[in-house]
């Protein structure tokens, strides 16, 4: 699976986790403009940068009134980082867990999604929010749900969610460069597996989807920590004789719609597959678009795959049931090729 | 809490001047307001704010354009007294494409940056947070900006207050808080929403300097507006402001006023700050009652002609919903 | 349209609009249940009895302890909604507008959406919200949005949106009788327009959509204010020759798929329609399930019509060509039956 | 404001020996949990309260399981002292389905209602506007019930601390907010997140009786918890206590400690509570060695019972996701 580092120009390889990725992403990102900022709660360096250790070094290195830790208070941290983006810098405030973004939901939603739009493009709100998420950690009902299908819906910010190492700090890189506001989602799965980056890793841009294995039996539309999942999945049908094309949106909004149809209409099958929850899920919008698109040349209903209809358990038992296993997928493209 | 520190700054006759300039064109801008919509000629949600003239024109005598305002729906005074120029605003609660906002905003969030009109919100208390942002900017840029959060005494019990004080005090930011306190939250009166008898009493839980004043004194609030501006100024962070006033209008055009006694809207009514600041100018030989009529006919002339701009501009193309969602133009 | 009156006792009728519907039913939620609690800012009647003056009388006649005026505080409100409701009481709690659950997604999303499966059953959270929104009065982009997808995507609660008077009723009361969290959103532009509800009218089950005009040509899918937009291209449609069935959702989620596909099996075509925005819009769940479920039974691919991707702009010209007009609908209707 | 009123309540010595066993029992819990997890017998995220007994077993003395509490992730220790029986709780933290929870909550979600536990959350801050609607029950139902909100020193950074205390003030609910001020939020040091030296400062805000306790001291700690709970019972409204306090092992399981000194951290340790007021009450004669050695044997006897007991119970099955989500059941 290190297709990830496809297409780069040759060059020295470094071997890094998603994690060591996205910070020397923000090392580059700071580094290449003095505009750039980092806060969040315990991103200083004095806090030990992050609980997680992804933004350590950064004060040190840049100072900390470019580099903040904040009170836990994520309105006050979305405010801050609105109001920093339209006095012209680049804030990349960090939301722990994806969870919390429950408490400034206002400030990302009525706010720095909307103010160009508002104020008729006078206003400029180009701030990245980094948010970890994903289960598999026992963390139960309150830190591990992937909600970026309601960032999608909302107009004005754009949804980021990478897997891959090389593909955390190409599009991290691109989400500072953006104008406009994008939600960037690291994956508790992905982020801390290590992976190939070039040395000279640069942006990769938004919006454009990966093939990252080629097949002509079917789809897998994925991103994220499902990307693994369905790479996974491809292997377990090739043994069987299936052929199955691994597409990683990498951006959920706005997605790639170019390559996926480009895809189904090569294989005629599709199964869309997220973490996030199936019902009234972000698969909805993709699944509904090929069907519409694609009318009349697919060979299968499209299917989606998404976590079930309740909160995200702690039980080891029932979060692997939770999540979308290779063997899901495997079990549901089985049934589209009509075998198994 | 309402003493200023000893050595209080008092607007000589030139700032007194100013300050009834900004009160006169907010209230004559206002008046025409709600003639038009009377008219039917604007049609959109109106929150006058006849009767705090003076909290804004004040704090507006002590500040440039390069310092910025994050404001609410009820903030057109705001904006009036920080100098936005009255055609674009016209235009924009008028829905036209000249608008300040080409008409998409609207009366609700008109932007200005020019003037340092940089936020309208909608979200009762969601001014604050945003202010901060600003501020933090001003202390990367080294500059000497700051910027001013308006908000109502309703929205000081909500969270966002408390998140976005308690942010500026531990990174001293230059940022203060101006609470109007109009004694009401749509129909719910002060006491029956709000937990301390003195908003500025809130302070205390942040460290940081806070005040009540009477929002209707413009000597009052210059002294205090002008102690919390130069410490932001110098540094040495945020002031809370609580600025006690009346809202003559009730809560949104229209709004029956069930909710209040005549007796006490009588009284307050009977308080004006626009008359009594305007004869008190005159006594105490500021001006004279020439120079203040002329002043009215300019600002008059002012309104009328944005008004009438704004009647001659064209409503925005349907093109527009595709722009200024993202800096880049969406595919039709 | 008094089809929403069909199969009701005959009785009395009462004219009364979606807003006298909503009175009525707290007014006799609280009679029949001294646990049923009334509150949220400006409601009771020393505030005039809500803003919109929907509450009015109830504190009055059942006390202000069980109706109460709040601070401007969703989070408290939200949060005294669910402690009060996991106590044994049933409490009707009112967000005046929509865009301003925002600041309180924490406590419906994390808390009270959760509690009874993060308890293994032992917490029940048996509250209503009542939000108020929907474009078309000018209030822009921070006080007309329909989120009702992000809900529907959230699993724990229940998403109710009636259109007719006599659903407002009734659906209230089943909502405020259910055991588990409801959303009941009301819409701008049809709360306050005079309908017939039956003096008797009792609760309408949740989870039950209505066909309220029938069709043979193609479905229309829709709910809320968008049901009367649809009502109004069938009409249209009629004078064209065309035979649509308008199926009204009227409970978003869990939604009546049965419903649906049955009326779609029978058209062969559907037109999901929502005021929410279309792009990963609660309309691609129901199109994503249709073409799962009929697949190779459709004449045609299943369209959505819903908002741009924008917010809601303020000037009335922008605002008419935000929301789905009747003439949306014919057109796309047209291009599906192959005429127009 | 570390005064308590005059009158001030102390503990008899049968209630001092009340709050040494809720204390034991605590750590002994706490200890036993840590095993567990090096060994690798339990895998959850775990916060341990250790050094934080005195807040929670005193307060829990003079309490009943009709009182009512909502807690946070690092509340083990307020479950345990409100009297949640161990076996339910360890079947939980092992993700068993005779847990509490049936698995599905875990740690951070433990609930039992029988003995008044009624929310854990993993939320920073939530736990406070929730014991609102506790409380506010209790004033419908005519009770003399009161609710403890349970929460840490940074949480009173947060808009829902704010909100929680001026609606609970306005409506003079039933309910004590108790801060566990630790002197960190997992790394950040209690003043560079808080901007007020005394959390309990802030109650002036609204209008709320506010006190810093040594909680670490369990009679500083009756005096301000029997007051409080009285007023609260006595319908006259909310009380603020801030209780100092410090977490020997860190923010979490495994936490590196980076971010504090060694010597601080000794220094607190030093102080440790549990032996402290051991040797307080075998010096006072409230106890003997004996005795304590008995009730030791006896706690950590009922801790291995649950342990064992936790280990024997089935892990749930997979049906449970549709379980519960609604009170009916979703269909397969
Ligand atoms: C979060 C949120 N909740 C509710 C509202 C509805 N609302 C608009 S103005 C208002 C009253 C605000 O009162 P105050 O802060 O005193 O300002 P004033 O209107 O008196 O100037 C309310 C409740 C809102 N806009 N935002
Ligand atoms: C809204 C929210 N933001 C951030 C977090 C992550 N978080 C968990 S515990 C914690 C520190 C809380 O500190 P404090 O309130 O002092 O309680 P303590 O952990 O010290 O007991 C943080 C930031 C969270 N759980 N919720
Ligand atoms: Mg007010
Ligand atoms: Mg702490």
């Amino acid at each position: 699976m290190s297709t990830d580092t496809m297409n780069k120009p040759a060059g020295e390889m470094l071997k890094m986790t998603g994690q060591g990725a996205v910070t020397a992403a923000l090392f580059q990102a700071m580094q290449e403009d003095p505009k750039v900022l980092v806060f969040g709660e315990d991103v200083a360096d004095r806090e030990g940068g992050g609980v997680m250790g992804t933004t350590r070094g950064l004060s040190d290195k840049f100072g900390d009134l470019r580099v903040r830790s904040t009170p836990i208070a994520e309105q006050s941290i979305m405010g801050a980082a609105i109001g920093a983006a339209m006095a012209g810098y680049k804030p990349v405030a960090e939301i722990m867990l994806m969870n919390f973004i429950t408490v400034a939901m206002d400030m990302v939603v009525n706010h720095a999604a909307k103010l160009r739009f508002m104020s008729g493009g006078q206003s400029q709100v180009p701030l990245v929010i980094r948010t970890l998420t994903g289960a598999g950690w026992q963390t139960a009902g309150q830190h591990s749900d992937h909600y970026e299908g309601w960032f999608a819906h909302t107009a004005g910010i754009k949804v980021v969610a990478p897997c891959f190492a090389a593909d955390y700090k190409g599009l991290l890189l691109s989400a500072i460069q953006d104008p406009d506001p994008v939600l960037f989602i690291e994956n508790s799965r992905t982020m801390f597996v290590p992976g190939e980056v070039p040395a000279d890793q640069g942006p990769i841009p938004l919006g454009k989807a990966r093939v990252v294995q080629e097949g002509t039996d079917v789809t897998l539309v994925t991103y994220s920590g499902m990307t693994y999942t369905c790479a996974a999945a491809a292997g377990e049908l090739a043994n069987a004789g299936i052929s199955a094309e691994v597409v990683d949106l990498r951006t959920v909004s706005p997605w790639d719609k170019q390559t996926v149809l480009a895809s189904v209409e090569k294989t005629g099958r599709a199964v869309v597959v997220t973490e996030a929850g199936r019902y009234f899920g972000p698969g909805a919008e993709i699944a509904a678009t090929i069907q519409e698109e694609l009318f009349g040349k697919l060979k299968a209903p499209v299917r989606r795959l998404g976590a079930p209809y309740c909160a995200v358990p702690f039980a080891k038992v029932l979060e692997d049931a939770y999540l979308v296993q290779p063997a899901d997928v495997v079990a549901t493209v089985n049934a589209l090729v009509g075998k198994g | 809490m309402s003493q200023a520190t000893s050595n209080a700054a008092s607007p000589d006759a030139e700032t007194q001047l100013d300050i009834f300039r900004r009160m006169l064109r907010i209230e004559r801008n206002d008046d025409a307001t709600r003639r038009q919509i009377r008219q039917g000629r604007i049609t959109a949600p109106y929150y006058s704010a006849r009767g705090q003239e003076v909290i804004p024109a004040t704090i507006s005598s002590l500040l440039t354009d390069d310092d910025k305002i994050c404001t609410i729906y009820r903030g057109i005074h705001d904006m009036v007294a920080k100098g936005m120029p009255l055609r674009p605003l016209w235009a924009e609660i008028s829905g036209r494409v000249d608008g300040t906002c080409k008409g998409k905003g609207g009366p609700m969030h008109l932007t200005h940056p020019e003037t340092g009109v940089m936020v309208t919100t909608g979200i009762v208390g969601s001014s604050m947070p945003i202010a901060n942002g600003f501020a933090w900017a001003a202390l990367l840029d080294g500059s000497k900006q700051v910027t001013i959060a308006y908000f109502g005494d309703g929205a000081s019990n909500i969270g966002a207050f408390h998140e976005a004080l308690n942010l500026a005090s531990v990174w001293k930011l230059p940022v203060i808080f101006v609470c109007a306190n109009n004694g009401f939250a749509e129909h719910t009166r002060y006491e029956n929403g709000t937990s301390v008898d003195f908003i500025s009493k809130r302070a205390i839980g942040y460290g940081m300097p806070g005040y009540t004043v009477d929002g209707n004194d413009p000597f009052d609030m210059y002294a205090h507006a002008h102690a919390a501006i130069e410490r932001a100024r110098a540094g040495e962070g945020p002031t809370l402001l609580e600025c006690k006033t009346f809202r003559f209008m009730g809560h949104v055009f229209g709004d029956a006023d069930g909710y209040m006694t005549k007796e006490e809207k009588a009284a307050a009514i009977e308080k004006d700050p626009l008359p009594a600041f305007r004869a008190k100018l005159i006594e105490s030989g500021v001006a004279t009652e020439e120079q203040l009529a002329e002043l009215q006919q300019k600002i008059e002339a002012e309104v009328q002609d944005a008004i009438e701009f704004s009647q001659s501009c064209e409503y925005p193309s349907t093109d527009e919903l595709r722009r200024d969602v993202f800096a880049e133009e969406i595919a039709a």
